[in-house]
């Protein structure tokens, strides 16, 4: 089981993005769970939410501690949680930010990766809106789901330009993660 | 006549009217008592009576006439206060 | 001996003069045998469905005391999604106390939304059937086990809500007051409330014989007086205007009124007592100036009324 | 057509609850619910689900109320609550079950008030245990969904005509993405005939509902409510292996269990935690630690026999509550302990108090519990109740 963590701001939907993965995931013919830690907290308070992907059906429904992945969807989120908190040694933490990994000084012995997903959602989304993107690097960077089930959950949640845009710029994410 | 004691239904579900089987005309001291000379047949009785006690039982040709029905009539008065033409006595139920 | 045909039948076990069994054996002579009932917790309530006996002949519910609306909402609700809605009428029933005092709330719900009920409160100023207690439609220095005379207290010292006033400025096409003391009045606007369509609200003046200390051969006669003296003004709104109003000629002081009802018999008996029912003409007063109640404007006789027999 | 789809666990619900058909649904909106109804509100507004009337009160107390009074006029309904909603139903929560009435609710379990707190647990729906409402809890979305549908057929049954409360954990189930099989409507239809009940509110054929029932009547009218919540022990057992065998799922009946063959300790609980507890029941066994699970899916009729059945070889059982009846203990803890005292076999019992107001239940939290049980067994003093994990730093000196 791989476990994924998503820290954002409210507003920046982090939890489609959880959302997204397990339905990607689950396209690839896998289990997946999605879900957010429920604060009463309002647009822009730094908000959680996470993702199980399985080969058998997810069971369970505990809060995840100890992630193989976490995604950061802005990189003012650094200071303010432990964002690398419990992260596995051989795990990857994917940082929306313009600066090297090594600029960001994460306390972590897992690796740390930055892509700038604000620039790219700009440039393709023509909105400063970094989910698709950073699901796209996401897949890129660690290969648990395929681009093409990115493509069609993203096809299942949004209609017409909008999930057109948002694919253009899932395919360049990934493509410039890709190793 | 006495209460009657029912098998349950489910949600104590209850027959519509059944209450005609539980007879309030013990309860009374007065009972009224409608003279059939003076009765104009005008219904007003009849309207104005909580338990429906007063009705039809006679036409002389022109008028209706009513009487009052014992198994109901509590002795209220309100059809003697009520009666236009002051047909209706209250008077102590012999018992 | 003849059948009795009313769809409210005999046998309940109301008080003897009741008013409020009057009025529903009244209703149900206008509304006829399509409609639905509900029934909040009250006087009619228990007196008329002691299980297994009930005397109603048409389909009845009670649920609780303060949700005859919201349930009657339901049935139309269900009526109308089950396409069974026709010609059948729904009907809230509920006492003063379910309507106005614990019952308010979801009535403001029912009303706004709109629901094809008719909410009929009948009015008789307390809480009877827990041994009159007063509730928001208690008049002003009413003797109630709760507000009771003392001392240094003439009883209720807060004037009745106006209700229907609270009902109109929902919107409703249609809001009435009426009294079971006139049933020509009250059979012409039930027949009319019916025929509108969406959310009604009628209030019905009507005697509980023992929570007024009154003798029960008056109970329609007190009713007329509280008519006549101004003090329930009898009248209707449509869609937030007063369209109609019960004139009164010669209206009669409300000491007619008060001195046959054990309820308000300290204010003759205490010191200051006049000043109160002064107090108690004043509403009547407001009430006829409000509503132009006198036929000739004429100030109320000032002699002592007559005592009735 | 049936087909899976990863979908939050609201949605889930709101699909099955279409597929019953409701005539009425009525809701009033209170986290962690709102997605339900939220959803059951757009198919209606796109026309997904016909002939059916939404209405949308001003407090819960009304939307239970319209509920009742669609039931007793012969409609089907839905409504979904949680928390301070469910109490403030309660009184017609009560009303509507002593009427017979098999409406059908989704409780979104959640903490009450006060302190106001707006995550999962269980004390909304236990606080309405003995309002005679038939309580059914579900471990995953797709059991929450399929419950729907079962608790239609099991509340509608002759022997039955009770209302049912399909439980699911707040967030835990209703805010949680995971894979779920949708409904094919004809199978559903097949499944769950049209409601028509014996009485209903109609003018053709009057009938008074809610009459007053004196002292010679009130007994047996309360005994006809408890009679009909053990008669549905059998119809919940029929419904699950009917649902089972037109859908492919069988997730239990009253109780399900899971690795209890030889099992010396059981774990017994409701709800979303049991998935946590299979994951920690599966890791235990492999390290040869002899534990299983009774997972309780009937709390309202309590299972009495099945849960002695199942715990007839239990050295020990752990009951974990999420509610604590104050002053008391755990409420299933309470109700098993009495449902064993008169058993052939009474294993020893400790009460945990666990998860209450969205507290986090890890695996480690379950293997720490077994350890307890484990101790209690190898003779040491363990407490018969233990509020788990309860932070006594943060507790006023002197507590």
């Amino acid at each position: 089981m791989k476990e994924i963590r998503i820290h954002g701001r409210g507003g920046q939907g982090s939890v489609t993005a959880a959302e997204l993965i397990a339905v990607a995931a689950f396209e690839d013919g896998k289990w997946s769970q999605a879900f957010p830690y429920f604060g009463t907290e309002r647009r822009g308070a730094p908000v959680t939410a996470f993702a199980r992907i399985a080969d058998r059906q997810i069971r369970v429904r505990s809060q995840i501690y100890e992630p193989d992945y976490v995604i950061v969807q802005d990189p003012s989120l650094i200071s303010a949680v432990d964002v690398a908190g419990g992260v596995r040694e051989n795990g990857l933490l994917l940082i929306n930010s313009e600066k090297k990994p090594s600029e960001l000084k994460i306390n972590t012995k897992a690796r740390v990766r930055t892509f700038d997903a604000t620039k790219l959602a700009l440039e393709v989304i023509g909105l400063p809106i970094v989910n698709t993107a950073l699901l796209g690097a996401f897949a890129g960077a660690t290969g648990e789901i395929r681009l093409e089930s990115v493509n069609k959950a993203i096809r299942g949640r949004f209609a017409g330009k909008v999930a057109d845009k948002n694919i253009a710029a899932v395919k360049k994410a990934y493509e410039l993660m890709g190793e | 006549m006495a209460e009657f004691k029912q098998r349950l239904t489910t949600g104590l579900v209850a027959m519509p009217g059944t209450s005609m089987q539980y007879h309030t005309g013990g309860w009374r001291t007065y009972k009224a008592v409608i003279s059939q000379e003076k009765c104009i047949g005008c219904k007003r009785c009849a309207d104005s009576c909580p338990d429906g006690a007063p009705f039809e039982c006679a036409h002389d040709g022109k008028k209706k006439k009513f009487c009052i029905n014992y198994d109901y009539c509590k002795g209220c008065g309100v059809c003697a206060y009520e009666c236009p033409v002051d047909a209706i006595e209250m008077v102590v139920e012999e018992k | 001996m003849a059948a009795l045909e009313d769809l409210f039948a005999s046998g309940h076990r109301a008080c003897a003069g009741c008013g409020c069994a009057l009025f529903l054996k009244t209703l149900l002579r206008v509304t006829g045998p399509d409609v639905i009932i509900t029934n909040a917790t009250g006087c009619m309530e228990v007196v008329s469905t002691p299980y297994p006996e009930s005397a109603w002949k048409v389909p009845w519910i009670h649920s609780l005391f303060e949700n005859s609306g919201p349930v009657a909402a339901g049935i139309e609700a269900a009526l109308k999604a089950t396409g069974r809605k026709g010609n059948t009428k729904v009907i809230a029933l509920g006492g003063d106390g379910g309507t106005i005092d614990i019952g308010f709330g979801n009535l403001s719900g029912v009303m706004e939304r709109g629901h094809d009920i008719l909410y009929i409160c009948y009015d008789n100023e307390a809480y009877m059937n827990t041994g009159i207690q007063r509730s928001g439609s208690t008049p002003y220095d009413a003797n109630t086990t709760t507000t009771p005379s003392g001392k240094i207290s003439f009883g209720n010292q807060r004037p009745k809500k106006n209700a229907p006033a609270i009902m109109a400025a929902h919107g409703i096409p249609y809001v009435a007051t009426t009294s079971i003391g006139y049933p020509a009045d009250f059979t012409k606007k039930i027949r009319k409330a019916l025929t509108i369509e969406g959310p009604k609200y009628i209030q019905v003046h009507a005697t509980c014989t023992p929570g007024w200390g009154i003798d029960s051969a008056l109970s329609i006669e007190i009713l007329r007086l509280a008519v006549e003296t101004g003090l329930y003004p009898l009248y209707e709104y449509e869609n937030g205007q007063i369209t109609s109003v019960k004139k009164i000629k010669d209206r009669k002081p409300v000491k007619e009124y008060l001195d046959k009802q054990k309820r308000f018999s300290h204010l003759f008996k205490m010191p200051g007592g006049d000043k109160e029912i002064e107090k108690i003409q004043h509403i009547a007063d407001l009430n006829a100036k409000h509503f132009g109640l006198d036929i000739e404007p004429s100030k109320p006789a000032a002699a002592a009324p007559k005592k009735v027999e | 057509m049936a087909k899976m789809a990863v979908m939050e666990g609201s949605h889930a619900i709101a699909e099955a609850a279409k597929v019953c058909r409701p005539a009425v649904v009525s809701a009033y909106p209170i986290t962690p619910q709102t997605h339900i109804v939220e959803d059951i509100s757009q198919m209606i507004a796109n026309g997904d689900l016909t002939n059916c009337e939404y209405v949308r009160t001003e407090s819960e107390f009304s939307a239970a109320s319209v509920i009742q009074g669609a039931q007793a006029a012969g409609a089907r309904t839905f409504s979904a609550t949680a928390s301070q909603g469910a109490l403030l139903m309660y009184e017609v929560l009560f009303s509507i079950a002593g009427m017979r009435l098999p409406c059908v609710l989704a409780m979104a379990n959640r903490a009450v008030s006060s302190p106001i707190n707006i995550w999962n647990d269980h004390q909304d729906a236990i606080s309405a245990r003995d309002s005679g409402w038939i309580q059914i809890w579900a471990e995953d979305n797709q059991e929450a969904a399929d419950m729907i549908i079962q608790a239609y057929k099991i509340g509608e049954d002759p022997r039955v005509m009770l209302p049912v409360m399909v439980n699911m954990d707040g967030f835990l189930i209703t805010h949680l993405y995971e894979p779920v099989e949708t409904y094919d409507q004809k199978m559903v239809d097949e499944f769950l005939p049209p409601y028509n009940p014996q009485y209903k509110l109609d003018p053709k054929q009057p009938v008074t509902m809610g009459a007053l029932a004196q002292p010679e009547y009130y007994t047996e009218a309360r005994y006809m409510v408890h009679n009909a919540q053990i008669r549905a022990k059998e119809v919940i057992e029929e419904v699950a292996a009917e649902f089972g065998k037109k859908f492919g799922r069988y997730k239990g009946g009253l109780i399900d269990t899971y690795k209890m063959e030889g099992a010396k300790i059981a774990l017994v609980a409701m709800g979303s935690i049991i998935g946590t507890m299979k994951d920690a029941v599966d890791e235990m066994r492999e390290a040869g630690v002899p534990v299983g699970i009774v997972k309780i899916r009937s709390y309202r009729p309590f299972p009495v026999e099945a849960l002695r059945a199942a715990l007839k070889e239990a050295e020990i059982v752990c009951v974990l509550d999420r509610n604590i009846s104050l002053g008391g203990e755990g409420a299933v803890f309470t109700d098993l302990k009495g449902a064993l005292y008169n058993a052939s076999h009474s294993p020893t019992m400790l009460g945990f108090i666990i998860g209450l107001g969205g507290r986090d239940t890890t695996v480690e939290d379950i293997k720490n519990i077994v350890k307890k049980a484990q101790a209690k067994l190898g003779g040491e003093r363990v407490s018969e109740l233990e509020w788990y994990k309860l932070d006594v730093e943060i507790l006023p000196e002197g507590i």
